[in-house]
């Protein structure tokens, strides 16, 4: 076991790794916080459908200084454009898309994910903390690839990748990947499997920081860069 | 790049297979996919189970689909017409199935299936024999019953206009269960006469969400067409 | 019992009572066949907002011969205009409105009617006839007031208002109100009521006629006139 | 004649009642009946019901109401927000109670509600904390759990326009929760800045039909925002 701390990605390097694998084509539902940075990475030769769970699918970038309509937000809350072809729609309609299975892809925050797939990312369950769930269960239970972008381990340096869950589950067994600074990592029957490594980063520095088995499913030896387009084949579709 | 656009109606429903679900908007003719329908004519698909709210009338479209035998079991509202009597000569033969459903119950069956509902109650029909032989249950001292989503292989609907991305609009009547259908079914085709430049439908006025529609068909008119305004390069 | 056979009022002066009973700014919904004369019926300075179920609310006369729309019908599929301030709709939201009870007033046929409140509208349950049943159900199960139109008798002379509907039923204990040639019958607790006689008909007229016991419950004895805005007060609410 | 117009936000909140079950659109501030929540804290109702996404930003509207002590309950998905601690406070403190449902869940609820349909089965929150105790059931071997229509004595939304028999359309993301409010209270208030004439909104694109509203507040704008080419004869 090496005691060094591997420097690993940033979180823009993170979203470019995400954006790689989002296909073109993919409507794609983008998460609250980390997973924002994600629409500016994605290559200008795809065309990519955000959707907004409060009524936008076609989000376009943020609007230059100025020109921010307090009526034109995404779920984050913040100012965004409607891109050409974009459309808008009340709640009922938007979850349609999400629980009905008609989004390709989200990608959500997490606290932790278990080797099973469950999912905790949205309470502490601290006793003072107030609970907020927002669209995270509709999320998980309605997309067909859940995506989940975060730093591998937390401030404190606790493992994210667990065995099992101790804060408040979004959904059991829902998550299909994990992108952190470290690795790419899906979710298998068999539990963790790395596809990938960050940079300069070794398997055996993802299993130190890991609460869970890791399986090694990296289709070439060599360490990929996340600006590259070279996703091994079988992983560009929608699982 | 998100092109929907097919180049003629037999390629949109080349693929559809024996013994597929098959959603068909309109009420009577207003929103019919007559031009959809003739082409799977043609291609010979059947044994089919059409989702639908009558069962055809003259002689062309449903009508014509019925009456060339292919299809098996009819689920729909209102199976009677003035002006045909194909679907009454097959039902009474007994070469046509029918399963029988309140409109409304239709409508919302179809929706939730699209909206990834998987049952839900409603007062409608109870006491009635279309609820007999459904679990029921009491909610608010009101008798329910429980009705389950209604989903298919395929919608083959009319939209007034599209663009590339299969963002839809209605004309008047003929809107009715299309925007439903475009949710519910694994391919929804959508024919139309009018195909538009991206970003030329009114966002707040779009009816149907492109990420609902898979193939769009122009039905008998030229590429000019199509809105020089638009960021398209021409029909394919 | 007398044996003469009363004159009764005809299809568009059954049409003119119930249209009488419609209150200004009531939500109403015309079914097929007889109850669509009603439109033609209502007073100039009444507005009464038409919904038909195929998606239009704020339904308009027919047009003018030479400028029908085949994409602008109402549910019997005939051609119709949209009046000032109407809106279009998908399936699912028509009868939102309508199972939701946002329509004040729905006015049906019928085979039979019960006293207590059964409907019979939608099939004679012949073997070899096609069952179509459309949107009746739903309208009965989610309309406030549900009023039939319909001839006193059958054809064959038979009554259509009876102890118990032999017919398949479209809803139980769903009608309140039934307008006839003869006599406009409010369904009651206890059964039948007679609220108003046509012009030239007796109560015995109409007993003699109705397969259940009839109750006089008109508010005067004197007989109305369908053309009147003579409706006593308590009846020209909404049930 | 139908004319749903209320001269000010004083006389269309005046017969809210202590009690109430209250909806509240917006998601954020975007659609925020600021000025009709503002009337209410004026009127005084107390022990409120709110359902709603958020529990209000900033100081004013949905927050100041909580903060004045008028709400009792709060049925949201998302009640926490950066510029806000009003909620936080109340609900630690014990004063004000919270039912959470996820944000999907919420906006069925509420349509359900509004389309006379008591109860649904869902597959969100199956296995967490929110669908314990609620009943399941399976189908197509997919566990999901029963949740009920949700239903309020007034609705309190913005639009963007409206027109007298009530119709309503909205602005961009703006839209969220108000048309499925619209149809689901007893009551439903519509505040506007802009009031047409009958005729002038695109029957295509009415997002809430005039049969959902009951009442449409003009806020802050004079009356020759009426359009002239409507049969208006004025604002009340």
């Amino acid at each position: 076991m090496t005691t060094r701390t591997p420097q690993g990605l940033d979180r823009r390097e993170i979203a470019r790794w995400v954006a790689r694998d989002i296909p073109d084509g993919a409507y794609v539902n983008l998460g609250i916080g980390m997973p924002e940075t994600i629409a500016e990475c994605i290559a200008e030769d795809k065309e990519v459908i955000l959707h907004t769970e409060n009524g936008l699918l076609g989000m376009g970038p943020p609007p230059p200084p100025g020109e921010e309509d307090t009526e034109l937000i995404n779920a984050g809350k913040q100012p965004v454009t409607a891109a050409p072809g974009a459309s808008f729609f009340h709640h009922a309609d938007s979850f349609a898309m999400i629980r009905g299975g008609h989004l390709d892809i989200c990608v959500l925050g997490a606290l932790e994910v278990a080797a099973n797939g469950d999912l905790a990312n949205w309470s502490t369950g601290a006793a003072h903390a107030v609970p907020a769930v927002g669209g995270a269960m509709d999320l998980v239970s309605g997309v067909k690839a859940v995506y989940v972008m975060t730093r591998h381990c937390t401030r404190a340096g606790e493992p994210k990748l667990v065995n099992e869950c101790r804060y408040p589950l979004t959904g059991r067994g829902v998550v299909d990947r994990v992108y952190t600074d470290l690795a790419v990592i899906e979710i298998t029957p068999q539990g963790l499997a790395v596809l990938e490594l960050a940079p300069g980063v070794t398997l055996a520095d993802v299993a130190e920081r890991t609460a869970a088995p890791l399986h090694d499913k990296r289709s070439t030896r060599r360490e990929s860069h996340p600006d590259g387009n070279s996703a091994p084949s079988e992983r560009s579709g929608i699982p | 790049m998100i092109d929907k656009r097919f180049a003629d109606p037999s390629a949109a429903v080349r693929d559809i297979g024996d013994g597929a679900t098959l959603m068909v908007g309109g009420f009577g003719e207003a929103g019919s996919p007559v031009e959809l329908i003739d082409a799977l004519i043609e291609q010979g698909a059947g044994d089919l189970t059409v989702i639908t709210n009558n069962a055809g009338s003259g002689t062309t479209g449903l009508a014509a689909l019925i009456k060339a035998g292919r299809v098996a079991k009819m689920i729909c509202s209102y199976p009677r017409s003035a002006d045909s009597e194909v679907f009454a000569e097959q039902y009474r033969a007994g070469r046509i199935r029918l399963e029988l459903v309140p409109q409304g119950t239709l409508a919302e069956r179809i929706r939730t299936a699209g909206a990834g509902i998987p049952a839900f109650y409603t007062p409608t029909a109870v006491g009635t024999s279309l609820a007999q032989g459904k679990p029921h249950r009491r909610f608010d001292d009101r008798e329910c019953v429980l009705e389950h989503a209604l989903g298919a292989d395929v919608a083959l609907i009319k939209a007034a206009a599209a663009d590339r991305h299969g963002n839809l609009v209605y004309s008047k009547t003929a809107r009715n269960f299309a925007p439903l259908m475009a949710t519910a079914a694994e391919t929804t085709i959508a024919q139309t006469s009018v195909v538009v430049g991206l970003g030329s439908l009114d966002p707040e006025a779009v009816v149907t969400p492109g990420i609902f529609v898979d193939r769009v068909v122009l039905i008998g008119r030229s590429p000019q067409r199509l809105d020089p305004s638009g960021s398209e390069t021409g029909w394919l």
